[in-house]
């Protein structure tokens, strides 16, 4: 039982993880309407933020993470403004490929600048433990578990009240609409595209202290948080947390009663088998409006 | 033999917490063209989805020269012989207007070559030959509704479902498509359409059927039909 | 390096497969530069056998570049010989083209025992196979952990947990062999995939079992991971003994302090060796430390270094001759006892064409430097029983 | 207020429109007739900015706006409610309405403009938080005029207005139109109900491949044996 | 398809079975084969592509075709000419059990599962030692001769990998042009509303993706033959074998006939020559430029490569102008409404 609980909550703290990498995924990929591929490349950029922050001022990830975010999210702005958006109108597919290009791009720059080095962040803080009833975790796991439950809230809180929140709404819906009404565009665009930057680099900040920094640390994250954001549901937040902690869950359960080898395997066949009761996933709402006279 | 094409008894279907059809019972003949009004929103569209397949109904059965189809899928309805139109157009992009009118022919025809012939010949018949070598999507509504309707006879229905395919023309287009629904109708197809144009349904309708939240309220000659008061007060509103 | 290419006369041309991007970037890359240290050092002492070596290199992120790569320099008819490769899988794609080819090809670092278990006559080993790791583990364990943590061998509960790419499939299939032979009884493998984030599972399993010794096969970041999570778990151990990769790293020790001390490994040697033991060592370091400006990541670059050596000697001996049956002369007739080169092999080949006098040792981390603890005669001190992690 | 010049307009290697003028006062409903494909979309398209003109000027309250953004577009007042309604269809109405007056956000008179569109159309504010898209087509339709009028146009552009709705319906948007025209409003209409049309505007254009055929003021028009035969059939 | 395309088709068939007599040098021959191996399963991904599916799960086929080859062969001693025969097989009952489940999702969600499915078929490749030897993989024995499938040389591969090319290029071809073509096409625009016309969808979806994956199974075989080295972290690769030439045919341009072969025929040299190229310099410098190469194709060419010729080409010949040729496929309405017009255009007035 307490090998149970202690599984269960290790799993919950990495679906944690999961949901905070995932959140700006979703904003991403849920307003912006674009698969990306760099995603991982975006958490290991903070990640290497963080380590030379660390290295060069000793400056503590709770701390560079009040720099390191504005950072990215000007960085996400700039991506957004040079290279999505002039193929806005080109297919998918093709904005796919440019999120590869990109990949490929920032995945070796790293490598041709930093070499391909392990680094670590030492942050005693953060590995320190805390053991109730048996179970332990650490500060550094629980503070990126906390952080990713009020970044939901908060995000919820903007999607679903704010005018901003609204704006991206309509944008994910229809941005030739949302143009033709009176909206700039292009400008919420870049706000989506910082913004989902930004949580994504809020992620990276946050596991820097417990995982390795090295030019593919966010590669391995870029399929989980894909699969994470479609099994919640596109542009739902509540539901990147619910895959999220689901698929923690999930893979440390699997883990611990089964095969660790299996663990990765169990996190997509539970995506495939959740996905076929629920195509749109979990609170992906019914998207067949057609029919009814909409666009 | 009985002369009854689609009979359907009592369908209902609900959306979420909308009845969208709440009960709807009909028996249309051979050769018969069934006009179906009412308000926005009344189930018309709902109506057809269920008897082309596109939605299952929650309760009530579907039969078609026969045959229950109420658990058909639409292909094979579709292969049964009831062809339909999109209210909200669905042109194929990427695809000519031709060629548009190929994919229903193909399906039971492999040849690519009678198909591209056999689809000339129905655009021309709806009188949009000029457009058969465009992109589809370049067309204007209006145009992309003949599309629409060129691609349903080309499945070669018993039935054709037509889903508000005269909105977006003007009162002469109107009338210069009229005698083409007779014409269609007078080579033995059944026709059962939706117009929110009550002159122009009046005029091609043997029936009409009028809708409203989900069910029945008025059913009858078209004369009938738009003298009744419940009809008036739900679809038409007063003369003024 | 790259000289003049003039007549085949003055210079050797010897192609060079390493991956320097993508996974396996870090350790090829130390791989190459221990290649690179001993072909400078070596043409400027006049070369082999007069001839200047010229070391044709090829950057092999995967097998298919493995594949293209060996294709493209196997098609110059100057390069009948070639080395690598550091990884497993691109030493068996890249060796296949040059044997099928009728070239030599000479490994360096890969340690899979497939790769001179196809019965090349052309595919040599110079470095340790997976099973020289294993064997060696044992052998500290019965011959010194089980006497130190007062339990006898088959009392002693031991687990293996590895990473699941062909190197740490291969060390646990000779670790089941050797475990049995040497009489653990209580011995299991916990596999786990090479690219999981989160190693909480593997632990939890183990802190179950309550193991008086894990071994460990796990590349970089799955080592940091999998020490640190040992830690935050709890998981008490009476030794915990890593198995080259990861457990090797600067960066291992970076990421978990003070609490990598007393972590055994074994591997490659490490320049923290004894001297004697090991002569040109210190060549070897002062010439990295120049060129690179820091100390060797892991223990690849000497053993590529040492590899590259005894390549170069054996070249001395054929004259400069690069074809393969003069080179496979040369390589069979060659012999050096232990304690002759910087990592302190010696060259002997077996039948099938594997350095059987190379060998890996037991190192224990101790502040930031890996130091070889065992067996005694490459030992600079004894080993230390030390709680593994801090727990 | 409204002065287009010569326009013509592409869609891609296509011409759409050849030669088109149009010039509108600063009140009434004007309506904007024509045959199938005959460009009258694609005029509104050019007005509102979604499709550049390729010759031609678009002046509004004498400004040259030709080159002007769509949303600087609805920033002066003019705009455009696209056929087929194009609302957002998992947002509430409010929301929708909301984003409407997306342009004068910043004047913190959002509540009294909704109140003033629930009070137009007492049924949206009913179904106010309900998502648009479940909405019947007669709602639908209301909430797009709805969500233009929230950013208080100048002019305001409605394409198809009564594409598939209900008579009854039909009946009320157009009362709604003439309603609203009143004000300091212009109401340009594009409308295949031509009797309808006709009955409430002042003025109306007539447009034929992509060329201004005919303009007057309606009486004329109705008199006028061309526009009788050719769209009234009769 | 017109004559002026069968001559050029029969021209560039003559070329590429000339080239061996020209130039015997084997590395430039492996180059060749590599190009043909990528265009063939571009070729075979396109297949689905003419749907409008984007599958990024055709390594988990290639995977399969090449364990087939390389166990039936290894194990059962079964000839490699059969045992390219039942990867195709093998395949296609792959293509079987990702497709129930998974065909009925659309647009990203079932690309994005099919990434998954290549996922778990890795892991399991790793996982189930018994059968695949795990991560070291399997080395086909050393052979030589037609029967078997194994040549010193490279003349030979070429040979069979150019008719087995051709074989794919000659199948996605005829299915373009037939009857399956024009369902897929359609249902690459609105599935419904092809439904609603009587064609079977999920059939035609099934049967697409069986022709594709055997397809592209059969070039795993093929390829693990020429390889000899079979292991999962290459054959069930992702990036190799599913982004790869899905990127070849968005970079040619998707759905069309002759985009995936240029896209193959492009960028696989360019990835072998930047890496030559450049991979000595500093770690990692070719995929640097790789990556850079790629964003600017994509960002100056979003038609994919085809259309921007032919838009190019159409620019210098006006005459032929608005004459909306038969299969011409450019988003003539997307390209209006474009947000880079309206930047343009205000740009103009500042
Ligand atoms: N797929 C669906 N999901 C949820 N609700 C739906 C769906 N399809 C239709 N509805 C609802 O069912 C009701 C009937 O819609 P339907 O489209 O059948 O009306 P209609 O009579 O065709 O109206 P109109 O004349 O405006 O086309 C509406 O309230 C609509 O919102
Ligand atoms: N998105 C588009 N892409 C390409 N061509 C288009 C597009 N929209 C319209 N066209 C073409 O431009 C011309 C004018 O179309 P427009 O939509 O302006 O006509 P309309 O008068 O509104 O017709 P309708 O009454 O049918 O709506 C037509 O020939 C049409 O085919
Ligand atoms: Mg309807
Ligand atoms: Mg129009």
């Amino acid at each position: 039982m307490s090998l149970f609980m202690q599984a269960l909550v290790a799993g919950l703290l990495l679906g944690g993880v999961y949901a905070l990498i995932a959140v700006g995924l979703n904003l991403i990929f849920g307003v912006v309407k674009i698969i990306n591929f760099a995603h991982g490349e975006f958490v290991m950029m903070a990640m290497y933020a963080t380590f030379w922050m660390w290295s060069a001022w000793n400056l503590s990830p709770y701390l560079s993470i009040f720099i390191i975010t504005p950072l990215m999210f000007v960085f996400g702005m700039v991506l957004q403004r040079f290279i999505l958006q002039p193929m806005q109108n080109s297919s998918p597919t093709m904005k796919i490929f440019v999120t590869l290009g990109l990949s490929i791009l920032l995945q070796n720059l790293a490598l041709v600048l930093f070499g391909g080095q392990f680094r670590s962040t030492q942050f005693p803080w953060g590995e320190k433990s805390v053991t109730v009833l048996g179970i332990s975790a650490t500060y550094g796991r629980i503070t990126a578990f906390v952080v990713a439950l009020v970044l939901v809230a908060a995000l919820f809180y903007i999607m679903k009240k704010t005018l901003i929140g609204k704006v991206l709404r309509a944008l994910a819906e229809d941005r030739e609409t949302a143009g033709l009404i009176g909206i700039p565009v292009k400008k919420y665009y870049l706000v989506a595209m910082g913004l989902g930057t930004a949580m994504t680099a809020i992620a990276g900040v946050l596991i820097a202290p417990f995982h390795s920094v090295f030019p593919l640390a966010g590669a391995h994250f870029t399929l989980l948080a894909f699969v994470v954001v479609v099994l919640g549901g596109l542009g739902n937040m509540v539901g990147s947390l619910v895959g999220g902690l689901l698929l923690g869950a999930v893979e440390t359960l699997v883990g611990t009663y089964i095969d660790p080898a299996l663990q990765l395997v169990a996190v997509f066949v539970v995506f495939i088998i959740v996905l076929l009761a629920r195509p749109q996933g979990i609170f992906g709402g019914s998207a067949s409006n057609a029919e009814v006279g909409l666009k | 033999m009985d002369n009854t094409l689609l009979k359907v008894d009592n369908v209902s279907k609900r959306f979420g917490g909308v009845q969208a059809v709440g009960g709807v019972s009909l028996e249309l003949e051979h050769g018969e063209i069934i006009g179906l009004i009412g308000a926005n929103g009344a189930g018309k569209t709902s109506f057809f989805n269920l008897i082309s397949g596109m939605h299952f109904p929650d309760s009530g059965t579907v039969e078609f020269d026969g045959d229950d189809i109420t658990r058909l899928d639409t292909a094979s309805r579709a292969r049964c012989g009831i062809g339909r139109t999109f209210q909200v157009v669905r042109p194929f992009k990427g695809m000519t207007v031709a060629e548009n009118v190929m994919v229903p022919l193909l399906v039971n025809d492999a040849s690519v070559k009678t198909a591209r012939k056999r689809a000339a010949e129905l655009l021309e018949e709806l009188s949009i030959g000029g457009l058969a070598r465009k992109p589809a999507e370049s067309l204007t509504l209006a145009q992309r509704k003949r599309v629409e309707v060129a691609r349903a006879l080309a499945t070669g229905p018993k039935l054709l479902l037509l889903d508000e395919v005269l909105a977006g023309l003007n009162s002469r287009e109107v009338i210069d498509v009229l005698p083409f629904v007779a014409k269609v109708r007078d080579r033995g197809v059944s026709i059962l359409m939706i117009e929110h144009l009550v002159s122009a349904v009046m005029e091609v309708s043997d029936r009409i059927l009028v809708l409203d939240h989900g069910v029945v309220i008025s059913e009858g000659l078209p004369n009938e039909v738009v003298n009744d008061p419940k009809v008036i007060a739900a679809y038409l509103g007063k003369e003024d | 390096a790259c000289a003049t290419a003039s007549a085949g006369g003055t210079t050797l041309k010897i192609g060079a497969f390493f991956p320097v991007s993508g996974p396996l970037a870090l350790l090829g890359e130390e791989s190459w530069r221990g290649v690179q240290i001993a072909t400078d050092l070596r043409n400027a002492a006049g070369g082999v056998a007069g001839k200047k070596i010229e070391l044709k290199f090829a950057d092999v992120p995967d097998v298919n570049a493995a594949t293209s790569e060996s294709r493209r320099l196997a098609s110059s008819p100057d390069v009948k010989l070639a080395i690598g490769s550091y990884s497993s899988a691109l030493s068996l794609a890249a060796s296949e083209v040059f044997a099928r080819g009728g070239r030599s090809f000479v490994e360096l670092g890969a340690v899979s025992e497939e790769i001179t278990a196809r019965g090349y006559e052309n595919v040599y080993r110079f470095n340790p196979s997976a099973g020289d790791f294993t064997k060696m583990q044992m052998r500290f364990i019965s011959e010194y952990l089980s006497e130190k943590l007062g339990k006898p061998v088959s009392e002693l509960q031991v687990i293996l947990a590895h990473e699941d790419s062909a190197y740490g499939q291969s060390v646990a299939e000779n670790a089941k062999k050797d475990a049995a032979t040497a009489g653990l009884v209580n011995f299991s493998t916990e596999p786990y995939n090479a690219k999981s984030t989160d190693l909480s599972s593997t632990v939890l399993r183990m802190k179950d079992k309550s193991p008086d010794i894990v071994m460990a096969v796990s590349y970089a970041a799955d080592a940091i991971l999998l020490g640190r999570q040992i830690r935050d778990n709890g998981l008490k151990l009476g030794a915990f003994i890593g198995t080259g990769g990861g457990h090797s790293l600067m960066s291992f020790h970076e990421a978990l302090g003070d609490a990598a001390d007393g972590i055994f490994d074994v591997d490659f040697t490490q320049i923290y060796v004894n001297e004697k033991f090991t002569p040109g060592i210190q060549d070897f370091t002062s010439k990295y430390k120049e060129r690179y400006q820091g100390l060797p990541a892991s223990g690849h670059a000497l053993a590529n270094f040492t590899g590259a050596n005894l390549l170069f000697d054996l070249l001395e001996k054929s004259g400069g001759k690069d074809d393969p049956v003069e080179f496979r002369n040369a390589a069979t007739s060659f012999k050096l006892d232990q304690g002759k080169t910087a990592a302190g092999w010696g060259f002997e080949l077996n039948d099938k064409n594997q350095n059987e006098r190379s060998d890996v040792y037991i190192m224990q981390w101790k502040g930031t430097k890996l130091e070889t603890v065992w067996p005694p005669e490459a030992a600079v001190r004894e080993p230390e029983i030390i709680t593994p992690f801090g727990v | 207020m409204l002065d287009v010049r010569n326009i013509s307009a592409f869609y891609g290697d296509a011409q759409a429109l050849e030669n088109v003028n149009l010039t509108l006062g600063k009140s009434g409903i004007v309506a904007l007739l024509g045959p199938n494909a005959a460009g009258k979309s694609t005029t509104l398209r050019v007005i509102s900015g979604i499709v550049p003109a390729a010759s031609g000027t678009v002046h509004f309250q004498g400004e040259d706006i030709t080159a002007a953004s769509p949303q600087d577009r609805v920033g002066l007042g003019i705009v455009h409610v696209p056929e087929g309604r194009k609302l957002f269809g998992t947002l509430s109405v409010e929301d929708n309405l909301i984003l409407g007056g997306y342009s004068k956000r910043k004047d913190r008179k959002t509540t009294a403009r909704l109140d003033g569109i629930y009070d137009r159309f007492p049924k949206l504010r009913e179904r106010r938080f309900q998502d648009a898209g479940l909405l019947s087509g007669g709602e639908q339709q209301m909430v797009a005029v709805g969500r233009g009028l929230m950013s208080e146009p100048k002019l305001l552009m409605i394409d198809e207005m009564s594409l598939g709705l209900a008579p009854i319906i039909v009946k009320q948007m157009f009362s709604l139109v003439q309603e609203i025209a009143t004000g300091n409003m212009c109401v340009l209409l594009v409308e295949q109900h031509v009797q309808n049309a006709l009955a409430v505007a002042d003025h109306g254009f007539i447009i034929d491949g992509g060329v201004t055929r005919v303009s007057g003021p309606v009486q004329e028009l109705l008199s006028s044996s061309l526009v009788r035969e050719s769209y009234l059939g009769h | 398809m017109k004559k002026i395309h069968y001559l050029l088709s029969i021209g560039a068939v003559a070329i590429a079975a000339l080239l061996p007599l020209v130039t015997a040098d084997q590395f430039v021959l492996h180059i060749c084969v590599m190009i043909f191996i990528y265009v063939g399963i571009t070729v075979a991904w396109n297949i689905l592509a003419f749907g409008g599916i984007l599958s990024l799960g055709h390594a988990a086929f290639f995977g399969i075709g090449s364990y087939t080859v390389a166990l039936l062969y290894v194990n059962l001693n079964i000839n490699p000419w059969l045992g390219i025969l039942a990867a195709m097989l093998t395949a296609g009952i792959g293509a079987l059990c990702l497709a129930i489940p998974l065909l009925r999702l659309r647009g990203p969600f079932f690309t994005l599962s099919t990434l998954a499915f290549v996922e778990v078929l890795r892991l399991i490749a790793i996982y189930w030692v018994g059968l695949t030897n795990g991560s070291v993989g399997i080395t086909t024995p050393p052979a030589e001769g037609w029967a078997l499938l194994s040549f010193q040389e490279r003349q030979p591969y070429y040979y069979i990998v150019l008719f087995m090319t051709l074989i794919a290029i000659s199948i996605s071809v005829w299915i373009y042009h037939s009857k399956m073509g024009y369902h897929l096409r359609a249902v690459a625009s609105d599935e419904d509303a092809v439904r609603a016309l009587g064609v079977r969808t999920p059939r035609l979806k099934l049967t697409a993706l069986v022709i594709s994956a055997a397809l592209t199974g059969a070039f795993g075989a093929f390829t693990a033959m020429y390889f000899f080295v079979i292991e999962p972290e290459t054959n069930f690769s992702a990036t190799l074998y599913s982004i790869q030439p899905a990127l070849n045919g968005i970079i040619g341009g998707m759905g069309t006939l002759l985009g995936p072969i240029v896209g193959a025929l492009l960028m696989t040299p360019l990835g072998e020559w930047l890496r030559t190229t450049f991979s000595g310099a500093t770690q990692g410098l070719n995929f640097v430029i790789y990556g850079i190469v790629l964003i600017v194709i994509v960002r100056v060419m979003p038609g994919g490569i085809v259309a921007g010729f032919t838009k190019l080409y159409r620019r210098f010949r006006p005459a032929e102008r608005s004459a909306g040729s038969g299969d011409s496929k450019d988003g003539t309405a997307e390209e209006i409404v474009d947000d880079d017009h309206i930047s343009t255009t205000a740009g103009r007035r500042s």
